[in-house]
């Protein structure tokens, strides 16, 4: 009893987050993510709370943990100092570590943002770049935006004069001493075990779920694609 | 003799109109019986159950047997007009062959014989005897006139309130002996003859009344006997009368083994409108005695489902306790017409239904014995432990079926009319108890009991409320409860009991660990306890008078401990008194060794 | 020689105290901050669970206190005060034998909870802000209108731990019911819903009164507390809580949202408790010697309470506390 | 309209909309059973319920979205009962929850 | 004018000069212009100093967000920048992006709640990077620093937020960006129910602020919600609902102070468009979205393409012609030094047929 909930008492948001939670329903009240999907913060933490191993690690393999989108409106309003928001990172970084995240769709779109975002941040030192919204995967950027990918060069030309290049500015290259102070970060500090763990598991369960060669660019554009439609 | 004058005309037409309407309806609704039940009384027809069958018409539809047993006096009434009226027709039908030998005459002529046989000889035999039936059926119309205004005397507290069509026939009957008396007597008065009755009162009416409006009155008198039986006629088959002809061929049907069941059938109308709204039903209705509620009983549900405007409110409402059921002179079964009226009005099939019992199974153990506790019984857990440690006492090696939980036995969703559902429950349950290889199933409760009995298809395995298992093992030694000095009373659940006719072994076993105390209303007419399963109309605060009442009688008894052998029961009483109120199994575990 | 004690306070609890003393053969003196007698009652239209006009229970207050020709300073404020005296803004300073604290509470500023727009829109009051409309018996919208829709939420202010409100106010649940029915009564048509989060009934004949707003009075209580309320441009106000039973966000436009304000310590307590070595609650209320044997008498000898000044209480326990509390302290004058 | 293919919807709000739900079927039930008004939420039905410890039913919450307007999938959900009659026993206010069941599976049953 | 004023009660310490700037990923994605704009309008017309030092990267805020970055990660990736920040001399830093500037409070906050993380983070700098840091001396997002100098940005308008020529005040909706204050409300001016950072430009500009039901909602961002495909139908609904709400009040734009914000209201209204045809601005088409910088600049006068509107989905020409602006409506998709480079194609949402304008330089 109280196995997951003492791994996840180990994360300081965990400690910040979850107090004592009375089910006032304030944080549910204004979530978006409970506007739209089938899902309740305050039933979260309610479950955090009871410290059950076996609902914590359903918890941990459910959708339900991966609908929040972590804009903390929750957060200033708890008359008891909670932060619904923080308890759902702890879950989700639990969840990571212990491999449960593939367990669920949700969960297992954790790759394709750990190869589109995390590779990214390490490849250029920014979480994206305009190379990276491409339209045909970014339709709602509109037509515009077609325009500008189209001639990036010319427009952030206007605005950069480092567009791509060394130097100071938007949009510059950063540094190549810069980046690998970056990845000793991340070494370091645990990012890039982190990034192992979600490549490590999301192949295991791919290769369970019948992709032959693992979690290929195929399972990628999978769980970057495929909604069930079971989450309202 | 021509048999025929302008006064018959009323009664000519009435009687042709009544046997047509009467003919049309038995034949459709013969018609439209199930084919079982039409082999079955082509089966039935040349056995001596057609015998037995006219047996029982003579004693119920003319000497009204059953509600002698009610009461004297209002089975007397009843007779008086039923007997007498038969010993009438009958007699005067003698009377007119002892005149004019076989020969045809028509209807009339035999009703109105005395108006055309005045020419004839007179035989003061039929005379003294048409005289003294007339006085036997006016003795009952008198009475019926008494009950009007003071219907205790016959025993009944409450009685039928009519609606208008029956006031007009319940009227014209009222008046068609008195007229009979009155023409018959001016005939006598003008042509002589006559016993003690139209003979004496013709003959006072010669003395005082001359021969011209004696004869004026003679017509007048005629026309209105003639009018009442026509008027009567014409009401009757659309009025309660009907009840007069159709259990007549009900007997016939019932005696060949015709029966209602949870979906209506056309077998249903000869119960329905074999109902004489005698009101009888009204009186053990507890929603009547003591909540008050008077418009919901056998006598009113079936009226309305008669005529085509029964609510689901009135269908919906009642305890479906049976105590009716227990004193109905007509033995309409009248819960299972509530039931298949609720089926008609709320049963919706519905294949997905349920589809979550795939697969199901969170019972434990093994043995030959299964306990299927039931949910109340599961709410009332000291019943639980002691049927454990009764268990363990005797030795048994049990399966528990339902003890984590398992599906409704189905029959509250039986009773509340969704039949096609209930099946699902049962055909789980079923399943489930063949799958463990039982060959003796108890349960704790008498609503799961009666439902395993009658609807469940358990080849090979006997079905056995904890009272009779208990008994059994007393009997056989392997239970040796010690017997003390507690007083207990019993109260008899309305499942158990007349549901299930189990009276005796909860007794028995109550005489094995103390004494037993018999409250007033005991075994067929015991009490309900009011939380019935079957009605979902009454509130919380309702339940809980009917259950007081209840109590106060049990508690009369003067006995320490109140037992019952039915976890609903018990708490519902537990609810009524602040006394004691124990399961049997509680207290046979409590005097174990 | 009559022995003197200083009631500190001239509310009801106040009031009570001084009534109790003088029937005792003792001189109270009551000195209330305010230009009059009577504290918090003044200006509540009626109390619950009976419906009894406030002003009745004040005016036989006043009346009595009048009549037993107790002696009262009123725009007195004290600024600090030990067991034998109390010392005036005006550096006045009174001496007695001993001293009962009947300072009451402050009620909780909503307008600290902006989520909820108290002050800012309109339509949005307090409970006591009702009250006043109650007895100006002018109750409309802030338009003159009739209210169709009313919501009213429970706890604003109390166990509350943004605004440093950890307690539970303990009378706002029953006003809530009580006005909840009064609105109820004034407008038949209108659709009445009670946001909370525990309805704390426990008094006598509340649960029973709770009951009949349910069953009676068919108004809604939805279990889930209010998250923001803002503003429509029809002038309503929009609220948006969970409604925690079907664990589904709940949004709805109301004529009227009605905050029942809870039960705040006194600001000053804290001066007062340091300058006389009184202990205080974390609620910031005064702390009784001991909850239990000596809930009227503080850690200091000669210094009592009574009433709402340890923490929230109803006006009949108020009453009944100020009459221990006027025995506890003419006791220990006597002594 | 709909050229583009977006590989999305726009999600529906699942938020009890009290301005937009039509009450009128709610106030039928509560006027023919006006004690259901008297729940107190304490869930004790919910928690004996026999059907509930098998599926996900829940009358507490089935009941109390009807009462909010929301009839979207409540026969369904009803459906799921077994009329046991349990809830009925253990509920502390009395309320005839059979009854509610019936009521709420007749009154929306087209739903 | 709204009676909002709470907001004094929030006050925080903006420092007056001399500032590190850390750009955002987003707003340097997509109003690169925006970025320009507030460098210049701070060194150029309020004469401050600003160091944009090439050495610094991303917060990696939105990989922290989307959980795949740890919290030890971006802690020790914050304490870089600030190990930058101090190895160029300057102690306040100020940031471009709102999820950044909620790290960096959440950050600062943990170390100051938790010290032992302050402690594990300064061992993981100096073993990967052999840095050491101090704390800033202040911290704020770029959008306080432009409050803090609104009424001096009021003195130089060229323009303000009227209707030149109704002279009306030009209705305007306010977007705050959830990371800004909800975390810490503290850390925002006016707090989280009622941020004061927008309104206080508007109100000194001339605009009136308008308050609608679902001001604090969410834009719908919400990270993975966004950058997952498959999620997308949340993101659009919240913009959606928020769209909704605002429509009746016909507010002549929206501003926010979040980069992402601002590209979500944009783009969505472009998304709903073409999904259901519905569009929220006056006469069919869209809600000009600004960003706080692009408000400055019209207020001060800057060219609007060299704000870089152009780069919007909606078109901000209604707008222009209310506030009185001119500009070169050729001009709007021309290259650096007037180079043609083609158009978008028209949408929904578009007010102004591209075709007429640029057909003549073709």
């Amino acid at each position: 009893m109280g196995k997951y909930f003492d791994m996840l008492m180990e994360d300081v948001r965990m400690r910040e987050g979850l107090h004592a939670c009375m089910n006032c329903g304030v944080c549910t009240g204004v979530c978006p993510a409970a506007e739209f999907y089938n899902y309740d913060p305050r039933q979260i933490v309610s479950i955090v709370q009871t410290r059950d191993d076996d609902a914590i690690e359903a918890l941990l393999k459910s959708d339900t943990i991966w609908y929040c989108g972590e804009c903390m409106s929750c957060r200033p309003r708890c008359p008891r100092g909670n932060t619904p928001g923080y308890v759902i990172q702890a879950l989700r970084t639990l969840s990571q570590k212990l491999g449960f995240f593939v367990e669920s769709e949700k969960g297992r779109q954790q790759l394709a943002l750990k190869r589109i975002i995390g590779e990214n941040i390490l490849r250029t030192g920014y979480c994206l770049v305009p190379r990276l919204i491409k339209p045909e995967l970014h339709p709602e950027q509109g037509t515009v935006w077609q325009w500008i990918y189209d001639n990036d060069r010319e427009v952030y030309g206007q605005f950069s004069p480092v567009y791509m290049r060394h130097g100071a500015g938007a949009l510059r290259r950063i540094d190549e001493e810069s980046l690998d102070e970056i990845r000793r970060i991340f070494d370091v500090s645990g990012g890039s075990e982190m990034f192992e763990t979600i490549e490590k598991h999301s192949d295991r369960k791919a290769r369970e779920m019948g992709y032959e060669e693992g979690a290929d660019q195929q399972y990628m554009m999978d769980v970057f694609c495929n909604n069930s439609n079971e989450h309202y | 003799m021509t048999f025929y004058a302008p006064f018959c005309l009323p009664f000519i037409l009435g009687a042709a109109l009544m046997f047509l309407i009467v003919a049309w309806k038995w034949g459709k609704w013969l018609w439209l019986l199930p084919h079982e039940d039409k082999m079955r009384i082509l089966r039935g027809l040349p056995t001596r159950r057609t015998v037995a069958a006219i047996g029982e018409v003579v004693s119920e539809s003319l000497l009204h047997r059953r509600i002698f047993r009610v009461n004297p006096l209002l089975g007397y009434m009843h007779m008086s007009l039923a007997f007498g009226w038969f010993l009438l027709i009958l007699t005067g039908w003698i009377e007119t062959v002892a005149h004019i030998g076989f020969r045809y005459v028509p209807l009339q002529g035999h009703v109105f014989f005395k108006y055309f046989a005045t020419g004839l000889e007179h035989k003061p035999v039929f005379d003294f005897l048409m005289d003294l039936f007339l006085l036997f059926v006016l003795s009952g119309v008198a009475l019926a006139w008494g009950k009007r205004f003071y219907s205790r005397a016959m025993g009944m507290h409450r009685t039928t309130k009519h609606v208008l069509g029956d006031r007009i026939a319940l009227s014209a009957l009222w008046f068609i002996f008195p007229a009979r008396l009155l023409a018959e007597s001016t005939t006598c008065a003008l042509y002589g003859g006559g016993s003690f009755l139209t003979g004496s009162l013709g003959g006072w009416m010669a003395e005082h009344i001359g021969v011209m409006p004696l004869m004026t009155l003679e017509s007048v008198a005629w026309w209105f006997y003639s009018s009442c039986l026509g008027l009567f006629f014409v009401a009757l088959p659309f009025s309660r009368y009907m009840h007069i002809f159709t259990e007549i061929p009900l007997i016939f049907l019932r005696r060949y083994g015709v029966r209602s069941s949870e979906k209506e059938s056309s077998y249903d109308r000869f119960q329905v409108e074999a109902c004489s709204r005698c009101g009888i039903c009204i009186d053990p209705c507890q929603l009547q005695s003591v909540l008050g509620i008077n418009d919901v009983q056998s006598v009113y549900f079936l009226r309305d489902r008669r005529y085509g405007h029964l609510r689901l409110q009135v269908a919906d409402n009642c305890l479906m306790c049976g105590r009716c059921v227990e004193r109905c002179p007509v033995n309409i079964d009248l819960n299972t017409l509530r039931l298949n009226s609720r089926d008609r009005m709320r049963n919706v099939p519905d294949e997905r239904r349920y589809g979550y019992f795939k697969g199901l199974d969170r019972s434990s153990g093994e043995g030959k014995v299964g306990y299927f506790a039931g949910c109340m019984t599961l709410l009332t857990p000291r019943t639980l432990t002691a049927m454990s440690t009764i268990f363990e006492a005797a030795g048994e090696e049990v399966w528990w079926a339902d003890r984590e939980g398992g599906v409704c036995c189905g029959r509250p969703l039986k009773l509340a009319g969704e039949t096609d559902s209930a099946r699902k429950m049962m055909k789980y349950n079923a399943d489930l108890f063949r799958k463990h290889g039982i060959t003796t199933l108890v349960t704790s409760c008498p609503i799961c009991l009666k439902v395993f009995r009658e609807d469940y298809d358990l080849p090979g395995v006997e079905v056995l409320h904890h009272s009779e298992y208990i008994l059994r093992l007393i009997r056989a030694g392997r239970l040796t409860p010690e017997r003390g000095t507690t007083r207990f009373t019993y109260h008899d659940p309305c499942e158990l009991g007349r549901g299930s006719g189990i009276y005796d072994e909860p007794r028995a076993v109550i005489e094995a660990v103390g004494q037993l105390l018999e409250p007033a209303s005991t075994r067929e007419n015991a009490l309900c306890c009011g939380s019935s399963v079957a009605n979902t109309a009454i509130s919380d605060g309702q339940q809980v008078q009917i259950a007081r009442a209840v109590a106060g009688e049990l508690e009369a008894t003067g006995a320490d401990v109140i037992v019952t052998a039915c976890p609903l029961c018990k708490k519902a009483i537990g609810r009524g008194t602040k006394g004691e109120v124990r399961d049997l199994a509680e207290i046979v575990a409590g005097a174990l060794k | 020689m009559k022995k003197r004690i200083i009631v500190i306070g001239g509310g009801v609890a106040g009031m009570q105290t001084a009534l109790r003393l003088a029937e005792q053969g003792v001189e109270p003196v009551i000195v209330e901050k305010e230009p009059e007698l009577g504290g918090k009652l003044r200006g509540w239209h009626v109390l619950f669970p009976s419906f009894t006009p406030a002003e009745e229970v004040l005016t036989a207050l006043r009346r009595r206190v009048n009549e037993s020709g107790i002696e009262v300073l009123t725009s007195a404020e004290v600024v600090g005060l030990e067991p034998r005296s109390v010392r005036l803004a005006d550096g006045r300073e009174l001496h007695g034998d001993s001293v009962v604290v009947a300072t009451g509470f402050t009620l909780f500023d909503a307008s600290i909870k902006e989520e909820y727009g108290y002050g800012i829109y309109d339509n949005v009051l307090t409970s006591a802000d009702l009250e006043r409309m109650f007895n100006e018996g002018r109750v409309a919208r802030a338009d003159g209108t009739a209210p169709r829709r009313i919501a009213f939420l429970h706890c604003v202010g109390s166990r509350d731990e943004k605004v440093c409100q950890q307690h539970c106010s303990k009378v706002c649940c029953i006003t809530g019911v009580k006005q909840a029915m009064e609105m109820k009564k004034l407008f038949p048509e209108a659709d009445v819903f009670n946001f909370y989060m525990d309805i704390r009934m426990f008094g006598p004949g509340y649960e029973e009164m709770y009951r009949e707003a349910q069953q009676k009075y068919n108004i809604h209580f939805v279990r889930g507390r209010i998250s923001e309320a803002a503003p429509t441009i029809d002038g309503r106000v929009q609220i948006k809580a969970e409604d925690t039973l079907t664990g589904r966000p709940l949004r709805m436009s109301v004529d009227m949202l009605v905050l029942l304000i809870g039960m705040r310590a006194n600001d000053d307590n804290a001066r007062l408790a340091e300058g006389a070595g009184l202990n205080r609650a974390s609620s910031g209320f005064m702390a009784p010697r001991d909850l239990f044997l000596g809930n009227v008498c503080s850690n200091v000898g000669g210094i009592f309470y009574a009433g709402a000044v340890t923490a929230p209480k109803s006006i009949g326990e108020t009453l009944n506390e100020a009459t221990a509390a006027a025995d506890a302290a003419a006791k220990y004058a006597e002594a | 309209m709909a050229a583009i293919h977006f590989g999305y919807t726009i999600s529906k709000p699942r938020a009890i909309d009290l301005d937009r739900n039509n009450l009128r079927k709610s106030d039928e039930i509560l006027r023919e059973m006006p004690e259901l008004q008297t729940c107190i939420g304490c869930g004790a039905c919910t928690a004996i319920c026999t059907a509930g410890n098998l599926t996900s039913f829940n009358f507490r919450k089935v009941h109390t979205l009807v009462r909010r307007g929301e009839y979207q999938g409540a026969y369904e959900e009803m459906n799921k009962c077994m009329l046991c009659g349990k809830c009925r026993l253990v509920c502390p206010r009395g309320i005839n929850t059979r009854g509610v069941v019936m009521l709420i599976k007749r009154k929306l049953g087209d739903f | 004018m709204m009676k909002r004023r709470s907001w004094q009660e929030y006050q925080k310490e903006i420092a007056d000069d001399r500032y590190y700037y850390a750009r955002s990923c987003i707003r340097q994605n997509f109003f690169p212009g925006s970025e320009k704009a507030f460098i210049d309008i701070l060194q150029n017309d309020l004469g401050k100093e600003l160091l944009d030092d090439p050495k610094h990267s991303s917060c990696t805020g939105i990989g922290y967000h989307s959980d795949i970055v740890p919290l030890e990660t971006i802690m020790t990736v914050v304490a870089r920048q600030f190990s930058l920040m101090n190895e160029a001399g300057y102690e306040n830093f100020v940031t471009s992006c709102i999820t950044s500037f909620g790290i960096y409070c959440e950050v600062l906050s943990t170390w100051n709640e938790f010290p032992e993380t302050e402690e594990k983070t300064r061992e993981n700098l100096l073993k990967a990077t052999g840095r050491e840091f101090r704390k800033p001396a202040s911290l704020a997002h770029t959008s306080d620093v432009m409050f803090h100098f609104r009424d001096q940005i009021a003195a130089r308008a060229k323009h303000r937020l009227v209707n030149a020529v109704t002279g009306e005040p030009l209705k305007v909706v306010e977007h705050i960006g959830c990371h800004y204050a909800k975390i810490f409300p503290k850390s925002g001016i006016g707090g989280s129910e009622f941020p004061y950072v927008l309104a206080g430009m508007i109100e000194s500009w001339g605009g009136e602020v308008v308050d609608y039901p679902e001001r604090r909602h969410c834009c719908g961002f919400g990270f993975r919600n966004y950058l997952v495909q498959a999620n997308r139908g949340y993101s659009i609904a919240n913009s959606h609902k928020k769209l909704e709400s605002m429509a009746p009040y016909k507010p002549d734009f929206i501003v926010a102070n979040c980069p992402g914000c601002a590209m979500f209201l944009d783009k969505w209204q472009y998304t709903i468009a073409e999904m259901e045809g519905t569009t929220y601005g006056q006469n069919g088409h869209g809600i000009p979205v600004l960003t706080y910088e692009e408000m400055a600049g019209l207020v001060l006068g800057y060219d609007p393409w060299a704000l870089g509107l152009q780069m919007h989905q909606v078109d901000v020409e209604p707008l222009l012609d209310k506030m009185g602006i001119e500009y070169d409506p050729a001009a709007k998709y021309l290259g650096r030094n007037g180079k043609y480079i083609g158009k978008p194609a028209s949408a929904v949402v578009n007010c102004c047929p591209t075709d007429t304008i640029y057909d003549i330089r073709e």
